[in-house]
């Protein structure tokens, strides 16, 4: 039998974050190799972080956001602890995004076919390192 | 194989339930009623395990399991219990159909869903998993050998529990070898010798009976049933003799689950959909042996004027215990049918329909997450004593409050605020947003400036406080307290949307992280951190400090010369440690929240939440100057205008005493009339006396000026108690 | 209750996911500034039958919603 | 013999009349003892209650029988307080065995702001004549042995006040006392009648429609629970209230040995053991505002949690049955009662989850003013314009408890 890690190894994720009009975000296209989770109509989360990001809107808000914590992690892994600890039901095309309680926190989610992101807000860190287990 | 019941090994057969096993060794757990092993009745319970009040015709037997009769004369005693037991786990299934129960008529229905291409889950108590209940969702609940389960269909529920056999009520119904026609037929198969059998009604399937004819009268025997006891047609009676009596009294669905799913795509099939049957109305004997009620219970609660059904279960308590009226709802209905001449329907049906451990329900639930900040583990390093403060783990103090205290008052101290709330709001509408949002005129805040401000409800009740930083042509920082912060999001973006302006909003309470350096040499130690020409008070920079980028807010809480130091919250350790160790010779130390609750009472700034209440107007704190009642338009406007109209009947008020502080919460007294309590309250340590904020009502339009705190004198006094002239802070 | 929302960002999604919010409605027949004021800071329509409110889902977008609610059933109602 | 078998009480059932000096509109606790004490104090029998299933059919026949005075503003303290004394001689007053029973509750700490507001409920409870005290963990582990003080080493018990009067009474038993003590008086108590509509003549309420007739009625008194809202707007009023479910649980039985009402300030549980041997739990209202009388699971999940983490005695309970209530909560968590602006027309209302511990005093206290025409003392604080006064009750000694 496999025997698998521990756990899974979460850290804080780098990301640039962009609150703009719905509208200039759906236009916006990102370079390659980075995974942008829309995590709102006027917001997006991007990482890792982009070192210029620009949308066409003058007013909207562009930073670099340290505030997640999380981490790349094998689909079977995250499939397993989601049966467990998420009642809603996980989307099943790949990739996909999902965000909403999990554990008892409020996490993200970016599902690959090989791998899937785990995200949540860092002062939560401990929370799902404790919670988010095989 | 063995299981040990009441301290003694019994052999059990693969296959044997519990009760199995204990009925072919002559024993049964308790001492009598009628046996359906059907998991209806209430007459085969035991502790199982430790498990009081397990059906054991329901439970697999397995080598060593501890089986514990109830005693005699009560109820089981409540356990110990402990903390260490692992917890239950939980397992969602997201599915089309659930299908409950798996007899014929369940295997059909789950057949016929995956014939149409649906994914189905069965459930299938026999196979130990019990269904406890219907939830919205919606949601199907089961307990099984491996944990909870919680089932979410999308399309149906499919409930195919069958029938229930009716229990026999007579006189004698409570003696030992009694059994419903299927519990025979199942024992029997089972190899299980039940002697000389009298069937009373329907007879059991393929067992040699002798069949009693006529009305059931009663069962007679000591602690074990030796005969029935029949009246035939002609009005005589007969006796039976036997060793076993076995009842074929009719059937009702197991319905409970369908009519708790009521609203919701719930449907039954085969039995569970059949009408019950009903049996006569009971003329003597135990009803209920859950709560042991007799049919002379029932008459007398009738005589008495409860009529209703619900009335009758709640004053005889038939019906609310384990089984929850499987064994006794026919023959209530059926009395009360004979009394009042119509059929009342059944009790509500409600969770749970098979019982589960509260560790089981609390299976997949965690406590509400108490976040913590990026220091969190520098304050646990340092010794801190941690709590629970506004929602986020926070250090109360590191030992010595009053070493803190002077590093404030005195040196230099640094404090971890990184619980503030923070937002930012730009857009066109940014200004306009602000304008209507809050009591303060927003616009004439310049850039580079921030202004402390009150927030109001629609009630005109401050709800939080925090600031307003101008960040640029329609670009602003808002700050909030720790305990304000997720509320205040949720309020900004309504009034937003509300109105619908044109706003773009950032939360950055958890990007951010905030320490606070303050005392007297705070400004040296920002100047061996970096940074030279600090901002003046109430104004704002942005600058590296010991490498980190910092957003740099002059102000004050604590009463001496403070800036609080916003930061992305992954540099948050580095720059504590280098602000520590760049402090060493400067006499710096962290300070904790006690600390810091006592330092701004000295400056009598008040704690939303502690000081104020949920009816706290900007005049009952005496903050009225940060009200603009000038601007048109603002939440609360309108409230504060109207209230303003009202006598003022009490106000938050400075107090000071000789001595040693009271407790919070203590009262204050005019005379002999009470007249307040204390909110705040700490011993000045630099004031050499004792200083309180509360709330002191009006006598005759009119604060008084003397007052008893706790039985001990005290005067009001305006805030603040420390530096009134705040040359400290201002510096 | 275990009533499920349907965020139209994130989907749909367990109540427990959301924070209430009430929409206040004043009734017109209520005239005077102040009264009109007392009304909706403190009174409540509170119907048993549909309900259009709000709710904001903290757990996941952190945005407001807007439901109908039928409050006799909690059955969700479409038009909202 | 089962002592639990109720065979005191008689219910004697009448025809309705077509006209009452006072028509109650609500057969619960606090419309039956409002009737009783009609009767009892006042004299005042020509009287109807009318219940629209049966008598204790809402709130008084679904709530955890709790009986306390232990709030945090002196008003509500001395109101309860008041309650607390009716309760504890309701069975001499009654000549029925309601089950009542001193117990004491604890009501526990887990922070410092929670050790704070503690110790303020102590202070203000024992000044307005309620019997509370401060304790510490470890005077918690003695007045209740069950208590894990280390909170399963994640909520540790920092303190609590102690409540010496808390105490409970069988729920059902408080309303059929009430109701034959009125019964036997003269009053008239019909159930299955629901009220449809309010009679007005020129601004004033002059009787009831119901699904049985019309009843005319000097005055009209609503005691109903959740749905009160509805009825207030037959006659034009409206009220803070917002219709919230609340939901608890039972065990099975087992033996007498947990002696204390335990309450969890930052936990949000409470738990007891009725007479019958059953552990009795409850927890805060859901919120959002609902008449369904659904069960939820979230609450059966999250409270089994919370509360097996500071009583790990009940991981090992079994679960016989859980219940919805839908509750009257007012804006200020704090009872509404007494005149309403229409003629006629008076309300006790904004129960809450607290409406058990009050059904004496609410009932006597709204006896007073129908008998007297003027608002008692005791209640005077807690009328309905008081929102419009700015004189708001807000307690956080009820604020999200029972």
């Amino acid at each position: 039998m496999t025997r698998l890690a521990a756990g899974p190894v979460f850290e804080r994720v780098l990301t640039t974050r962009i609150v703009a009009m719905p509208a200039a975000l759906d236009a916006a296209r990102w370079p390659a190799g980075h995974v942008a989770l829309r995590t709102a109509a006027d917001e997006v989360l991007i990482t890792p972080p982009l070192a210029d990001a620009r949308v066409a809107d003058e007013h909207a808000i562009v930073l670099a956001d340290g505030s997640f914590f999380g981490g790349w992690i094998a689909p079977a892994l995250a499939l397993a602890v989601l049966e467990r600890e998420c009642e809603w039901e996980v989307p099943h095309a790949r990739p996909a995004f999902a965000q909403g309680m999990v554990a008892g926190l409020p996490v993200k989610l970016w599902l690959e076919s090989e791998r899937v992101l785990v995200l949540v807000a860092a002062p939560f860190a401990h929370d799902l390192a404790e919670r988010f287990v095989a | 194989m063995r299981i040990i019941v009441d301290g003694t090994p019994v052999e059990f057969a693969a296959g044997d339930n519990v009760l199995g096993a204990m009925l072919r060794a002559g024993l049964r757990p308790t001492s009598g009623g009628c046996l359906c092993l059907g998991g209806d009745c209430p007459h085969c319970l035991a502790t199982v395990d430790g498990i009081a009040y397990v059906r054991t015709c329901q439970t697999a037997a397995r080598p060593g399991l501890i089986v514990q009769s109830f005693p005699d004369d009560g109820y089981p005693p409540l356990p110990a219990g402990s903390t260490r037991e692992p917890a239950v786990t939980a397992r969602n299934i997201h599915c089309d159909v659930v299908v409950i129960g798996q007899g014929a008529a369940g295997r059909a229905a789950a057949a016929a869903a995956r014939q149409a291409g649906k994914q189905v889950v069965t459930l299938d108590a026999s196979a130990g998993e019990e269904v406890i209940g219907i939830y919205a969702g919606p949601l199907v609940v089961a307990r099984t050998a491996a944990g909870m389960l919680h089932a979410h269909p999308r399309v149906e529920i499919i409930v195919a529990t069958g029938a229930a056999e009716i229990q026999p009520v007579a006189p004698g119904n409570d003696l030992a070898g009694i059994l419903t026609a299927r519990a025979a037929e199942a024992l029997v198969a089972a190899g299980v010798d039940l002697g000389r059998v009298v069937a009373v009604g329907t007879p059991p399937a393929g067992i040699k009976v002798e069949q009693a004819e006529g009305e059931l009268l009663r069962f007679e025997g000591t602690l074990r049933v030796a005969g029935v006891v029949m009246r035939d047609r002609n009005g005589s009676e007969r006796r039976y003799a036997c060793d076993t009596a076995v009842v074929g009294l009719g059937m009702q669905p197991r319905d409970a689950l369908l009519r708790m799913g009521q609203g919701l795509a719930v449907r039954a099939v085969g039995d569970a959909a059949r009408a019950s049957d009903m049996p006569p109305c009971p003329l003597a004997g135990t009803v209920c042996a859950c709560s042991g009620v007799t049919v002379a219970d029932l008459e007398s609660a009738w005589q008495r004027g409860f009529h209703e059904l619900e009335l009758v279960k709640r004053s005889t308590l038939a019906g609310t215990g384990t089984c929850q009226g499987m064994a006794c709802m026919p023959h209530v209905r059926s009395f009360l049918a004979a009394r009042g001449g119509s059929l009342q329907p059944p009790f509500t049906a409600r969770p749970v329909t098979r019982q589960l451990t509260m560790g089981e329900a609390s299976a997949g639930s965690h406590h509400q997450a108490v976040p913590r900040t990026a220091l969190d583990g520098e304050h646990r390093r340092l010794g801190a004593q941690m709590d629970r403060i506004g929602g986020w783990w926070r250090p109360w103090h590191y030992g010595n409050p009053l070493r803190e205290y002077w590093a404030v008052r005195e040196a230099v101290s640094i404090g971890d605020v990184s619980t503030l709330g923070k937002m930012q709001v730009s857009g066109p509408d940014a200004l306009e947003l602000l304008e209507r949002l809050y009591p303060t005129r927003v616009k004439s805040i310049a850039p580079g400036t921030a202004r402390y401000v009150l927030m109001l409800n629609d009630r005109g009740y401050i709800f939080d406080d925090g600031l307003i930083c101008c960040d640029g042509a329609n670009r602003y920082s808002l700050t909030f307290t720790s305990g304000g912060a997720s509320f205040a999001e949720l309020w900004v973006r309504d009034w937003a949307e509300s109105w619908k302006l044109d706003v773009r909003i950032l939360n950055q309470t958890m990007a951010l992280g905030a320490i606070n350096v303050t005392g007297p040499l705070a400004k040296e130690l920002l100047a061996r951190a970096g940074l030279p020409n600090a901002p003046k008070y109430m104004q704002l920079a942005s600058a590296l400090v010991a490498g980190v980028q910092c957003r740099v807010h002059r102000l004050s809480f604590t009463g001496e010369l403070s800036y609080e130091l916003h930061h992305p919250a992954e540099h948050s350790v580095v720059l504590w440690r280098q602000l520590l160790e760049l402090g060493k010779d400067l006499g710096i130390k962290p300070h904790g929240l006690q600390t810091l609750l006592q330092l701004r009472l000295e400056k009598g700034h008040i704690i939303v939440g502690q000081d104020s209440d949920f009816d706290s107007t900007a005049r009952r704190v005496d903050m009225e100057w940060a009200v603009k009642l000038d601007k048109p338009e603002f939440v609360g406007r309108q409230a504060v205008v109207r209230t303003n109209k009202v006598s003022l009947d009490r106000q938050l008020t400075g107090f000071e005493m000789e001595g040693v502080a009271p407790i919070e919460g203590s009262s204050i007294h005019f005379g002999s009339e009470y007249a307040g309590y204390v909110t705040s309250s700490f011993t000045s340590p630099v004031l050499g006396k004792a200083v309180m904020l509360g709330w002191l009502r009006l006598f005759d339009g009119k604060l008084p000026d003397a007052v008893l705190i706790d039985g001990r004198s005290a005067q009001r006094v305006p805030v603040p108690f420390y530096d009134k002239a705040g040359g400290r802070a201002r510096v | 209750m275990s009533l499920q929302l349907n965020c139209p960002t994130c989907g749909r999604r367990p109540v427990e996911e959301f924070i209430y919010g009430e929409i206040p409605v004043v009734p017109d027949v209520i005239v005077d500034a102040d009264a009109r004021d007392v009304d909706r800071a403190f009174m409540h329509s509170n119907p048993e039958g549909p309900l259009t409110e709000r709710w904001f889902h903290v757990y996941g977008c952190r945005r407001w919603i807007t439901v109908r609610r039928d409050t006799r059933t909690d059955q969700l109602l479409g038009g909202a | 013999m089962n002592e639990f078998v109720e065979r005191q009480i008689s219910l004697a059932w009448n025809d309705p009349k077509p006209a009452y000096d006072v028509v109650i509109v609500g057969g619960g606790g606090h419309g039956l003892a409002t009737a009783y004490y009609l009767a009892a104090r006042h004299g005042i029998t020509n009287v109807a209650v009318l219940e629209r299933k049966y008598i204790g059919s809402g709130n008084s026949g679904r709530n955890t029988t709790i009986i306390r005075s232990n709030y945090g503003i002196p008003e509500a303290v001395r109101f309860y307080q008041r309650s607390l004394e009716l309760y504890s001689t309701l069975e001499a007053e009654t000549g029925r065995w309601v089950m009542h029973k001193q117990k004491g509750l604890l009501w526990m700490a887990h922070t410092e702001a929670g050790v704070r507001a503690e110790r303020s409920r102590a202070t203000v409870n024992t000044l307005f004549g309620a019997k509370t005290e401060y304790v510490t963990p470890q005077q918690v582990k003695e007045i209740c042995p069950q208590v894990d003080i280390t909170g399963s080493g994640v909520w540790p018990v920092m303190g609590a006040s102690y409540h010496a009067e808390g105490a409970t009474a069988r729920h059902d038993r408080v309303v059929w006392a009430y109701a034959e003590g009125a019964m036997q008086r003269g009053v008239h108590i019909h159930q299955n009648t629901a009220v449809t509509g309010l009679q007005m003549n020129a601004g004033k309420v002059t009787g009831v429609q119901t699904n049985n007739g019309p009843i005319a009625a000097k005055i009209v008194v609503s005691a109903v629970g959740g749905h009160v809202t509805t009825l207030a707007a037959m006659a034009g009023v409206r009220l803070p209230i917002r219709t919230h479910p609340l939901q608890a649980y039972v065990t099975n039985h087992y033996a007498q040995s947990f002696d204390a009402i335990v309450a969890s300030m930052n936990l949000l549980f409470y738990v007891s053991q009725t007479a019958r041997g059953e552990m009795l739990i409850g927890a805060e209202i859901d919120r959002q505002p609902s008449y369904s009388y659904g069960a939820g699971h979230h609450f059966l999940q999250s409270c089994s949690h919370r509360a097996i983490t500071v009583l790990p005695f009940l991981r090992n309970l079994r679960i016989v049955r859980q219940w919805t209530g839908v509750c009257d909560m007012s804006a200020d968590y704090s009872p509404v009662m007494g005149v309403t602006g229409v003629d006629g027309f008076y309300v006790t209302t904004g129960w809450g989850t607290w409406g058990f511990k009050a059904i004496p005093a609410g009932g006597e206290q709204m006896a007073e003013l129908v008998a007297t025409g003027v608002t008692p003392e005791l209640i005077a604080p807690f009328a309905l314009d008081r929102f419009a006064r700015d004189r708001t009750m807000a307690d956080r000694g009820s604020a999200g408890t029972h």
